[in-house]
């Protein structure tokens, strides 16, 4: 299960393969100071396929999380393995990998087409491999139509599809996107987030960073949670919330009488509480809400009366992070 | 409160050589909070740059605050707050110092500036932290030390670009908090471009929708956004038999994983629903009647013009 | 068409030329790049216009022996042999007039009406000893603008090629090479390919000489073609001159080279390398004084990259313009006229043209012939390039870039 | 694994939800476990973070009446010069306050010597470094050490940063977007660069010049006799740092970096003069020297000091170059300073 950890990746471009049977991005007890400041601590995990996403407040540490696998910093202690070969020093993984940096910058005097050629060569492609791949990431983002238009010229959104594409020129397995919805408007943003989707899709191992959670939400399920350098939490984000056995569940039904519909819920076993906040509302707090769900359009059903709403309000990322930041939110 | 103009514009027009950047545009903005609103490159900085009185127009005319934009743009901005979108503070200095320096240029007082610096940094809540250098802050504090620069000298207008871009929930909170409450208890108008649609719709009552440097649409979120009711479910477990069986009982249905919104026909469709999923076997997470969020407001909008912007080559700025 | 030369060939077009190509291209659409490489050829240019004008104009005649002819006995610097060491030839035959052979060879070296030249080899003082009347009225016109072209190319190409353009073009061009791209956070989408950060460095270093390079060549091609022509002699043509600007252009291009990498490693250290490279260039330009002041012969430019330039274009002027020497020293003594000062040595009035030579004219001094010098130093320059990307890549790899 | 994991090992496969969820890739979470050993101090990491503060947000108007136009003037002009000082205004860095400083000392050499030999009473050195007209000459423009190491790195240091970092660092929205127009913003900046370069030539003068008097105690006659050489030296040194601020701010507005002004002076200082020097030693012509804005100031002043001329063109030639090449770059520098943009470019 463990791939071997003294393997010091120092092999050439060429003759580099990655290690079978690793996820295809592994940390172990990976810290990282900054002089006195503690920006990773022990932080393992391993991650391989789907779209999963990295949460957490500014100065969680996502971003240290990004250089350190991008190689670009290099960690206090601990491991790190991209494919199975340690990335400091060594760029050899990287042909496997597309990364989506968070700076705005861009060549702004380069054509889209341009751009991603040239970077498209340090692949190691030709010329002429580089611009039909160029053509294809590009046109899977629609750009196509405006390839040979100088980079500077284009909005925000498009210029976050350009980045994209250039990551996803070589095909990779492992594809990093540091905030890519940043200050893009809800159209360029709906393209991306289908991007994103599209490339999860396609079985690629992708890891989306962003501070707003919703879009998160929209784009997976899959979580690593950062917080002040520690992982808290990572799988599916439902699971994970059902995991939080002392926080417990609630599910909140809207209906008319919500007093006559409680007691249909009363003899569950599952259910620890129940409470009517307010006339139309029937509160359930429970600590197992699947099993509560399974049995609850049937109970609903029978019990004839008219439910316009069903919500767990805190089956949420907002309420995961905050259950598991301590409230801090 | 009663319905004063802080800005209006008749038939402002600029134009970049041959490239129309702003469009003779009709805007009146009312005292409160207003959502200035657009996809990249439709002409909102350009448009901010104009009611600051930094441009010179075209043609029309235009009133901010009662003052003219083509003549008394200093006055204009003596009386407004701007908040720049970008990083606008010098890393090497200390946040107090800064938002000092920012009222003496207004015209203020040293040492009045220095008293209103503390205030105005306890208001934006980095009390604690005046005394750090800005290039020690997080995005978040350097967002609120530009809107304490901008807030030192109480203008009546507060002009936020993209407030918060960049910030976590909990400073993007604090941010939102800080412009309502701006908005609420100091009585102070607040003009707020953003693209994260729910963060304009917790602030601000009004919007105006620019596109292509055309007026798209203008006036309050409430009036603007289209009733069309559905019933938005998420289903835990067998989707796509769930949908066969939403669809095959009648019943239209839009789905994105495992969310699905339900064409509503009646108060006879939430049982409907519960019925199916009882029979399908699956859970029903969430189900409450969808209202429309300003970001599908915007994506109607934009749909409805959308005759022009199919490619991309029209979303290009310039050109 | 061997599969071995195009995977060689394809492997190199596929990265080390994408970035020296996107290089090249970057500089290319920077306005700093067209404004320090014009302002550098209007400079060049300009004080071309002096050459010219100086080339044009007549240089006075001076009756030196006061006997009412004027340049009735040239020096006769050019019948230099190599190994041989009088020349001088009686033009006017007032010398062979004379009566006695003990006034026709009054150097005593049994050669009648000749010019003795001893070079004193401890310290490497010329001595002229003419016999009576020989060469006593240099033509000043043909000794003056044959001194002052050969001043100007060396004037020129030492300070202001090989020093000023070799420091500054890099200065300019190179110091920002990474450090540029690391402060906007361009750099991350190198750094997040395939290819090692000593790799990076060396190709951009590439696309940084195919401009530099050419741009040297082309001016000092230019240069040559101009002084070619307009320069003094027989032929329509100084073909001679041909060398001497090879080995300037060669010197400056290798000295661009090591300083681009040394300021581009800089760039890389600290975020204010300029401040650096400011620095080396003070130190580089006191070495420039030192190197071109003292006519190659203190050693402690060899602690420089500038003072190996400056041998190689010395180099190149002991192999293409053996007579050099020779003219300078002629020159200063122009004709044996002057004072004697207090120690009884005598001080001759230079001709014109024959200073400025002194001064821009050196020696190898490598205790080698000529062209192995110009090998050994164009080999410690190449050293001291590799070596500093060397220091810089791995400088650069140990880096955490945010 | 050890044995404190907050939660248990995700399952391999997320089966357990059978809805589709939008990712259909092969999800596979594997090795979920905080590898805390134990040993770590854990401790460090806690206090940091700044919960959610609670407090009482109070908006608090301000009821003030604003300063007029000069007063927002006064505000930048203090904030650059203070800033050399002080802290809290314009952050000058380090190195440039240190060389500020080793440059008013080392150019107040002439005043230390003057004065020991005055003191010793050694009157050849004292006619060397006391105050006469080649002297007050060289105290301003002297070649070397003042005019090749001190005042063109300074002038260099300060003007580096001066618009370029307000345009990199986006400061240049916080004046624009305030009552200040760029006329104003540039003339402030200008005043400050060409202010701090003024106190450092001419207030090191003055202390020459003054000292002098005041130790040796020299009578009216004396003062009389120079004061014109003096003010001549005086209206100098003012377009000395004039001529350089006006060159290294016009560099510094065409720039986004802190180097190319500051490179781009020197280059220019330098070069110039290199190049003269070289055609003034080849030819024996020194008309070049008029492209070099040191030597055509320098060509200026011997003709207002009265000192020997060390160039053989009339000095009027020099004096019109002195005005292009500073109407050259203030040219510039209006040119570029009004087409900057109000956010960061």
């Amino acid at each position: 299960m463990m791939p071997d950890m003294t393997q010091h990746g120092k092999a050439e471009v060429e003759e580099w393969k990655p290690v079978s049977n690793t996820p295809v991005i592994l940390f172990d007890r990976v810290s990282k100071t900054y002089g006195r400041i503690n920006a990773l601590g022990g932080v393992s995990l391993g991650i391989s396929g789907g779209v999963t996403g990295i949460l957490g407040m500014n100065g969680a540490g996502k971003s240290t999380l990004f250089k350190l696998m991008m190689g670009k910093v290099k960690p206090s202690s601990g491991a790190i393995r991209l494919f199975g070969t340690d990335p400091w020093k060594n760029s050899a993984p990287y042909s496997r990998v597309g990364f989506v940096p968070e700076h705005e910058k861009l060549y702004d005097w380069m054509t889209a087409f341009d751009f991603i050629t040239t970077f498209a060569r340090l692949h190691g492609m030709t010329r002429e491999e580089a611009s039909k791949e160029a053509t294809r990431v590009l046109s899977f983002v629609s750009l196509d139509d405006v390839m040979h238009k100088k980079i500077g010229q284009f909005s925000k959104g498009m210029r976050q599809r350009v980045k994209i594409a250039h990551a996803l020129v070589n095909d990779p397995e492992l594809i990093i996107l540091d905030e890519p919805l940043q200050g893009c408007d809800p159209l360029a943003r709906t393209t991306i987030m289908n991007v994103i989707k599209q490339l999860g899709a396609m079985g690629r191992t992708v890891l989306v960073s962003s501070h707003i959670l919703h879009e998160i939400e929209r784009i997976t399920e899959q979580i690593v949670i950062l917080h002040r350098g520690r992982v808290l939490a990572l799988g599916n984000s439902h699971a994970i919330r059902e995991m939080l056995d002392q926080h417990p569940h609630k599910i909140v039904i809207d209906c008319e009488n919500p007093r006559e519909l409680s007691k249909d819920f009363v003899d569950l076993d599952e259910v620890t509480g129940i409470s009517f906040s307010n006339p139309n509302k029937l509160l359930i707090e429970t600590k197992h809400l699947g099993e509560i769900h399974k049995k609850l359009p049937e109970i609903i059903v029978q019990s004839n009366q008219l439910v316009t709403g069903i919500d767990n309000p805190d089956d949420d990322l907002q309420s995961i992070l905050m259950y598991l930041t301590g409230g801090s939110l | 409160m009663e319905r004063e103009l802080i800005i209006q514009s008749t038939a402002l027009t600029k134009a970049y050589g041959p490239h129309v950047a702003l469009d003779s545009l009709d805007i009146k903005i009312e005292r409160g909070a207003t959502g200035l609103l657009g996809p990249n490159g439709a002409g909102k900085s350009t448009f901010l740059k104009t009611i600051l009185g930094l441009i010179q127009l075209t043609s029309g005319e235009g009133e901010v605050l009662g003052y003219d934009i083509k003549t008394q743009g200093e006055k204009i901005r003596q009386k407004i707050g701007y908040m720049p979108e970008y990083d606008a503070l010098n890393p090497g200095m200390e946040a107090i110092h800064q938002v000092r320096y920012s009222g003496e240029l207004i015209g203020m007082n040293p040492s009045i500036a220095l008293q209103r610096a503390h205030q105005a940094l306890e208001y934006v809540g980095l009390g604690e932290q005046r005394y750090r250098k800005v290039s020690t802050f997080s995005t978040g504090m350097k967002q609120a030390t530009k809107l304490a620069c901008a807030l030192i000298h109480d203008p009546s207008l507060i002009i936020a670009d993209e407030p918060s871009n960049g910030l976590d929930a909990t400073a993007r909170e604090f941010m939102l908090n800080t412009l309502e409450t701006t908005v609420n208890m100091g009585q102070r108008s607040v003009l707020m471009a953003s693209h994260l649609m729910d963060d304009v719709e917790r602030v601000c009552d009004n919007i105006v929708l620019l596109h292509k440097g055309k007026l798209a649409a203008q006036g309050k979120i409430e009036d603007l956004k289209a009733i069309d009711r559905e019933i938005e479910i998420h289903v835990w477990g067998s989707a796509n038999k769930m949908e066969e069986t939403l669809t095959d009982r009648g019943m239209k249905v839009r789905r994105e994983g495992r969310v699905m919104r339900v064409g509503h026909t009646g108060d006879e469709t939430y049982n409907q629903i519960l019925q199916a999923a009882a029979d399908v076997g699956t859970q029903v997470r969430r189900m409450h009647d969808h209202e429309a969020s300003l970001e599908d407001l915007f994506l109607v909008i934009m749909e409805r013009l959308g005759h022009e912007i199919k490619g991309s080559e029209d979303l290009l700025r310039g050109v | 068409m061997s599969t071995k030369m195009d995977t060689i060939w394809s492997k190199l077009d596929r990265k080390s030329t994408a970035i020296a190509e996107f290089t090249m291209r970057q500089y290319r659409t920077r306005i700093s790049t067209w404004v320090v490489l014009g302002a550098a050829t209007v400079a060049i240019f300009l004080m071309l216009l002096f050459y010219i004008e100086a080339m044009n104009t007549e240089i006075e005649a001076i009756d030196n022996d006061g006997d009412g002819l004027i340049n009735e006995d040239d020096i006769d610097w050019d019948n230099l042999q190599d190994g041989v060491n009088y020349v001088g030839e009686d033009d006017d035959g007032d010398c062979e007039n004379l009566d006695t052979t003990s006034q026709r060879d009054g150097n005593n070296n049994k050669n009648e009406c000749d010019v003795l030249i001893i070079v004193d080899t401890l310290n490497g003082t010329t001595y002229i000893y003419p016999d009576a009347n020989v060469d006593e009225d240099p033509d000043e016109d043909k000794y003056g603008k044959e001194a002052g072209h050969r001043a100007f190319i060396l004037g020129i190409g030492k300070f202001g090629i090989v020093y000023l353009l070799g420091i500054f073009l890099p200065l300019f061009l190179a110091t920002g090479l990474i450090r540029e791209e690391m402060s906007d956070g361009t750099i991350h989408y190198m750094l997040a390919k395939p290819i090692a950060r000593g790799e990076v460095l060396l190709y951009r270093m590439l696309g940084y000489i195919g401009l530099t390079w050419p741009y040297i060549l082309g001016l000092c091609g230019l240069m040559c073609l101009i002084t070619g022509f307009t320069g003094p002699g027989d032929g329509i043509f100084r073909w001679s001159d041909i060398g001497v600007w090879m080995t300037i252009a060669w010197a400056a291009m290798l000295v661009s080279l090591v300083y681009g990498t040394i300021f581009c490693a800089f760039g890389i250290i600290w975020k204010n390398g300029v401040i650096l490279a400011i620095l080396f260039a003070a130190w580089e330009l006191g070495m420039a004084f030192v190197a071109i002041l003292s006519g190659g012969d203190s050693p402690i430019r060899y602690f420089s990259v500038i003072g190996w330039g400056m041998i190689i274009v010395d180099s190149g002027v002991a192999i293409c313009w053996p007579d050099n020497w020779q003219l300078i020293q002629s020159g200063l003594w122009g004709g044996g006229q002057g004072t004697e000062n207090f120690l009884g040595e005598p001080e001759y009035v230079p001709l014109p043209g024959a200073e400025p030579l002194d001064v821009f004219s050196g020696s190898p001094n490598l205790g080698t012939s000529s062209w192995l010098s110009l090998i050994i130093s164009t080999l410690v320059l190449v050293f001291q390039g590799i070596m500093s990307w060397f220091v810089g890549q791995s400088i650069f790899k140990g880096k955490e870039v945010d | 694994m050890t044995e404190d994991e907050p939660f248990e090992p995700v399952p391999e496969k997320s089966e357990s939800f059978g809805a589709e969820t939008p990712v259909t890739g092969k999800s596979k979470m594997q090795a979920a476990w905080s590898a805390d050993d134990g040993e770590s101090e854990s401790s460090a990491q806690v206090a940091s973070m700044s919960q959610g503060q609670i407090f009482e947000q109070i908006y608090r108007p301000w009821e003030g009446t604003l300063n007029p136009r000069w007063m927002r003037n006064w505000a930048i002009l203090r904030h650059h010069l203070l800033g050399i000082f002080k802290k809290g205004h314009r952050p000058w860095n380090i190195p440039t306050r240190l060389f500020i400083f080793f440059v008013v000392i080392a150019s107040m050499t002439d005043v230390a010597m003057a004065l020991l030999f005055g003191m010793i009473g050694d009157t050849t050195l004292y006619d060397f470094w006391g105050v006469n007209r080649d002297n007050l000459y060289a105290h301003v423009m002297g070649f070397f050490p003042r005019n090749i190491l001190y005042y063109p790195i300074v002038a260099a240091l300060l003007v580096g940063g001066m618009i370029s970092e307000d345009r990199s660092h986006g400061t240049s929205a916080m004046y624009f977007s305030r009552p200040i127009n760029r006329f104003d913003y540039a003339a402030m900046k200008f005043l400050s660069v060409g202010l701090i370069l003024f106190f450092i030539i001419n207030g090191t003068l003055a202390i020459y010049y003054f000292v002098d008097i005041l130790v040796m105690g020299k009578g009216w006659a004396w003062i009389i006799d120079t004061f014109p050489m003096f003010l001549a030296t005086f209206v100098c040194g003012i377009i000395l740092s004039f001529t350089y601020t006006s060159i290294g701010l016009s560099l510094s507005s065409v720039s986004r970096g802190r180097f190319f002004p500051a490179i781009g002076l020197i280059a220019i200082l330098m070069g110039t003069k290199a190049m003269a020097a070289i055609i003034d030693s080849l030819f024996d012509k020194s008309l070049l020297y008029v492209i070099s804005p040191y030597d055509a100031v320098a060509h200026v002043c011997q003709a207002l000091i009265g000192t020997e001329m060390t160039y053989d063109h009339p000095w009027v030639w020099s004096l019109i170059s002195v005005v292009v090449i500073n109407g050259l770059a203030l040219y510039l520098l209006a040119n570029r300073v009004s087409s900057l943009e109000v956010t960061r470019e």
